[in-house]
């Protein structure tokens, strides 16, 4: 005897109880504090906040521990939150070149004014599993040296190559309006600014493959990193109450410049190319794959073909949001069983005619 | 003094939002508007409640003479909307037209563009009647079999306009009409005749 | 940002102000607790309740070039007035409402020429940590620069 | 968890947890987990389905008054929101692209859609249409594959009731506004209601070209051969056309349009329709709309006309045929069970006195 009932709605509820449950894991290990995410997993933290789009460690966070760790879902969490907030206005355009650096590498000139400076870094560490880490213990205190005279004066590579027309300038700033892709819709082909806002909130794991890609020959921009530089900059805003800039206070960002293969013409002398990218906190790998697809996806201005998938902006942007991946992927696991029984329905008509037909379907001579 | 704006801005803004709806979906249906608002005159209370409920910093406004010679409009449009106000017909997003009997020719407005038709100017007309049943004969998407409609005081060759502008389709005008307490709608869809 | 003292009265005033905006942004709520309560406490009325929003974070295309949207910080404002009528205002990186008003109040007490030597002074432990805080950070990069040459002259 | 306790009243369970509003859909513990205690799942050969309330288990789960979904006034929406979520700056946007896509039918109006709590590809458009459209006033229905109990309908449904506090109904009748996933009610719609579908691929021809570019020129142009060649090809291929479900339609002449993952089954029901129909894709960032009383016509050819599924039996629950029906497989020895995908309408049948087989097959 089958009666029809609602069983939905509570097991939604149970599922959430036990998600709860879950999530805490066992009692007996002490809770994780959303202080220990933000101090001790400083780069998961980061990552969430770029492709959050979203600056603010805490929240991040909190949006980790939410998520049992899964970064697009704590990024999902993010995003929705950011969605309930009222925007105060645009800041005062960030002065990377006036960054307090904690980090800043360059990998076409061997010395530069500013130096080398690794700052906290896994490069050069030996991948091997430090056991000792286990045990919470004492860190030995960071070395200290006198900081040198230029130390403080740390020019961009890419402003030094200007200086002597070696690369390309920027593009001007004409005080026209900044496109902004979460107001209005994106139309192709996409200005370089809302490609950049679409990269530097794009899935790292996405950009990260186009940009490979563009190093084995699919979009050939032969790269080299002018300048990594990881610090923090002032962030200020002028509110239409006061009329001059507000200081917000500090962010930490991560900027990469990359110079590419050069061009001319015959009218200009050939100049290296650029390729830009940026990034909430101290997050090298996307600043750098961010920086590599900006110069892919400039194919099409630098009159070079497109062949390959890092340069075709319809595919990077409709597919670098790793919201929109998710929603839309994770939604097959939703019900479609109505759409399931449309085709099953056809499938087993076929399969009767397929019977009835002594030949094959085929064989038909179809109206070509 | 500033006149204030609606007096519960989420629901009245829905609301009026709703009528608009209801008579773009239904050309030929007078769906009844009663927002009350006193805006600073000429502006009319539906014209008010339609630009409250609709424009805001992204939709430029352009407003008829008639409106236009009353600074106390701009700026109760202004205060309340944040909507910019352009002197260009074919930048308007939305036309607010207080004397429908000298609004500009049609094409003097946005008609959209092939592959986006939706960034067509919205004339937005305050009439002294609309009466249904009656006047001029409309068929088309959102009229079972044919509606009728009389519009009064009405811009010469309105008629002829329209069928240009039905014409043109998917390009085209989008026309809401108000009269005192009243709203209905006539979508650049709809083929109107005089008989 | 100290204030540059060639500018035009009006704009040193403006930057003075800017700088005790980024010391109270950088300080934590506890410090500006700490001044006011050396200041007073003064009595105070919102002139607008607190309030967290966003700020778009704009970065320039190449570092240099035309601005680009980079992503949204969190930022928490208020506004008050102090009894005399000077409003002051906050905005800070983050959701501390507390801290935000706090910083409203410094900064309308700071504008009173007469009370702002007391206001600076009140304020200069919390300049004193930042800057402490900002020398041990330059040397602990500078321990991480790699040396490629030494300057014969000794100088290192 | 027993059977046969008395249910808490939702407002206890509700307050546990904090910011979980118990949202109509569920009153007086209609949905309340069913019962897990009821009869073995291995029917008697020969099942008699029980008059509708005979069983006062059932009874007592399925009274009028937790059953056939009336109108359920909610608490009143949770603080904190802005009405139905959507800040009004939003709300004005949307709602200039729903008057858009209403004066241009079928044409897929672009629309800066926002980040929503739930994720893309689960309604966030459907939500974000309904949300700028509903009043007070409104009664909401929210069904998912015919169903207002499925899990994404639920979820959607509470969405609403927390932020809004608008009456909720599973009764297509009672709806004024009903948001839809891959489904048309059975129960014909009427002129005070409008249907907000929930679209995951605006673009009728996206399979055909998947660059935004093209197909925009093409819907320009008017330009849709490649989508009869498309249909003609599955034809010479499989004796049918091959598209069962989001069957491409021709919209007042003019636009060829994507109805949805709706089975074609359901295409006749949006030709000529009294309510008007509204689409919403949120991922995709398009709104589009048909107009009341419109043509709608489901593209095909003379000598291959349109041709709706039928299905061999009737619902076993109600008896109802001419209606689409869920497959319900009972064993692993192949017996199954057809019942009504719309299960609002299904119980209409039934509280009418209908009755099915209640027979496997």
């Amino acid at each position: 005897m089958y009666v029809a009932v609602k069983g939905g709605e509570a097991a939604i509820d149970n599922a959430h109880r036990l998600l709860a449950e879950v999530r805490r894991g066992d009692p007996a290990v002490p809770e994780l504090s959303v202080a220990q995410i933000r101090a001790q997993m400083a780069l998961l933290v980061d990552r969430v906040m770029t492709e959050g789009s979203l600056h603010d460690p805490d929240l991040a966070a909190l949006a980790l521990k939410q998520a049992r760790g899964d970064v697009v879902e704590a990024v999902f969490l993010v995003r929705a939150f950011r969605t309930t907030l009222p925007r105060f206005g645009a800041s005062v355009p960030v002065d990377t070149g006036a960054m307090a650096v904690e980090r800043r590498i360059s990998a076409t000139f061997k010395d530069l004014p500013g130096g080398q400076v690794l700052g906290p870094t896994f490069d050069y560490t030996h991948r091997l599993i430090d056991f000792a880490l286990a045990a919470e213990g004492e860190v030995e205190p960071a070395a200290e040296a006198e900081p040198r005279a230029d130390a403080a004066l740390c020019p961009r590579v890419t402003d030094l190559l200007a200086r002597d027309g070696l690369i390309e300038a920027s593009p001007m700033d004409e005080g026209a309006p900044v496109g902004d892709l979460t107001r209005e819709p994106v139309d192709y082909p996409a200005d370089r600014a809302l490609r950049l806002q679409a990269l530097a909130r794009g899935d790292e794991g996405f950009v990260l493959g186009l940009a490979y890609s563009t190093q084995r020959g699919y979009g050939r921009t032969h790269p080299f990193v002018g300048e990594i530089r990881v610090g923090e900059v002032a962030v200020a805003f002028v509110p239409e109450e006061l009329g001059f800039a507000v200081p917000l206070g500090r962010v930490r960002l991560t900027e990469c410049q990359m110079v590419n293969q050069f061009k001319g013409s015959g009218a200009t002398p050939p100049q290296f190319t650029r390729g830009y990218g940026l990034s909430f906190g101290q997050s090298e790998r996307k600043a750098m794959a961010m920086a590599l697809v900006d110069r892919a996806l400039r194919a099409e201005e630098l009159g070079e073909p497109v062949t390959s998938p890092a340069q075709d902006q319809e595919f990077v942007l409709a597919h670098c949001d790793s919201l929109q991946a998710t929603g839309f992927v994770e939604h097959l696991k939703l019900p479609h069983y109505v759409d399931f029984q449309a085709e099953l329905e056809l499938v087993r008509r076929l399969r009767a005619e397929f019977e009835q037909k002594p030949e094959p379907v085929e064989m038909q001579e179809a109206a070509e | 003094m500033l006149a204030p704006g609606f007096a519960d801005p989420v629901h009245d803004a829905q609301a009026t939002f709703r009528a608009v709806m209801e008579a773009l979906a239904r050309p030929g249906l007078v769906r009844p508007l009663a927002p009350g608002l006193q805006p600073p005159a000429p502006l009319t209370p539906e014209l008010a409640a339609i630009a409250l409920a609709l424009t805001d910093a992204d939709t430029p406004v352009w407003l008829d003479p008639a409106l236009a010679e009353a600074p106390a409009v701009a700026a109760y449009l202004r205060f309340h909307t944040g909507a910019p106000l352009t002197a260009d017909p074919a930048r308007a997003a939305f036309a607010l037209v207080r004397d429908p009997a000298r609004c500009p020719p049609f094409d003097r407005f946005a008609p959209g563009t092939p592959a986006y038709p939706d960034t067509s100017t919205t004339l937005v007309l305050a009439l002294d009647t609309i009466t249904e049943g009656m006047g001029l004969h409309l068929t088309g998407p959102g009229i079972r079999g044919t509606a009728r409609m009389a519009l009064a005081p009405l811009p010469d060759g309105f008629v002829g306009q329209l069928a240009t502008n039905r014409a043109d389709f998917p390009l085209g005008i989008d026309l809401i009409l108000t009269a005192p307490g009243r709203v209905a709608g006539l979508p650049r869809s709809t083929t109107v005749t005089e008989a | 940002m100290a204030p540059d003292p060639t500018g035009s009265a009006p704009d040193r005033t403006i930057a003075g102000r800017q700088a005790v905006m980024a010391l109270c942004a950088d300080a934590d709520r506890d410090d500006l607790a700490a001044a006011l309560e050396a200041l007073g406490s003064p009595a105070t009325q919102d002139l607008r309740a607190p309030e967290t929003g966003l700020v778009m974070a704009t970065g320039r295309i190449g570092g240099d070039g035309r601005p680009f949207n980079l992503g949204e910080v969190s930022v928490t404002r208020a506004a008050i007035r102090l009894a005399d009528g000077t409003s002051g205002f906050a905005y800070h990186l983050g959701r501390d409402r507390t801290k935000a008003r706090h910083a409203a109040i410094l900064d309308a007490l700071w504008q009173d020429p007469a009370r702002r030597g007391r206001v600076e002074a009140a304020l200069a432990p919390v300049a004193q940590r930042a800057e402490a805080a900002r020398v041990q950070a330059a040397r602990h990069t500078a321990a991480t620069r790699v040396d490629f040459l030494t300057l014969a002259r000794g100088e290192d | 968890m027993s059977g046969t306790q008395t249910f808490p009243s939702p407002r206890a369970r509700g307050e546990g947890r904090g910011d979980l509003v118990v949202d109509a859909a569920s009153p007086q513990g209609e949905g309340e987990g069913g019962f897990p205690g009821e009869s073995p799942p291995v029917p008697p050969p020969h099942p008699r389905l029980p008059p509708r309330f005979a069983d006062d288990e059932v009874g007592e789960t399925l009274s009028p008054q937790a059953g056939r979904g009336d109108a359920q006034r909610t608490t009143d929406q949770q603080s904190g929101y802005n009405f139905a979520y959507l800040d009004e700056g939003t709300k004005r946007m949307i709602r200039r692209a729903i008057l858009k896509g209403i004066a241009v039918p079928g044409y897929q109006v672009p629309f800066a859609s926002r980040e929503m709590p739930m994720p893309y590809g689960w309604g966030t458009g459907g939500v974000q249409v309904t949300a700028a459209i509903l009043g007070r006033s409104d009664v909401l229905k929210v069904i998912d594959q015919g169903a207002d109990d499925t899990t994404n309908a639920v979820s959607i449904r509470r969405f609403f009731a927390k932020t809004s506090g608008v009456a909720t109904t599973t009764r297509t009748a009672e709806a004024t506004v009903i948001q839809t996933r891959h489904r048309i009610p059975e129960t014909p719609l009427t002129e005070g209601q409008t249907l907000v579908y929930q679209v995951p691929i605006p673009e009728p021809l996206r399979f055909l070209e998947p660059r935004e570019t093209e197909t925009r020129q093409l819907h320009a142009l008017a330009e849709y051969g490649a989508m009869h060649v498309k249909l003609y090809e599955d034809i010479s291929r499989h004796g049918h056309i091959a598209t069962t479900y989001a069957y491409p339609v021709e919209v007042a002449g003019r636009y060829v349009m994507d109805p949805s993952p709706t089975p074609k089954f359901d295409n006749p029901k949006m030709d000529d329709c009294p309510a008007l129909q509204l689409f919403g894709a949120g991922r995709e960032r398009r709104i589009y709309a048909v107009p009341p009383y419109t043509r709608v016509r489901s593209l095909d050819f003379e000598d291959h006309p349109f041709r709706v599924q039928e299905f061999t039996h009737p619902c076993a629950l109600c008896g109802a045929d001419g209606v689409y029906l869920d497959e319900m497989l009972l064993d692993d020895a192949g017996r199954r069970m057809f019942v009504c995908s719309d299960t609002d309408h299904c119980e209409g049948r039934r509280a009418d006195g209908h009755v099915g087989t209640g027979d496997a097959i």
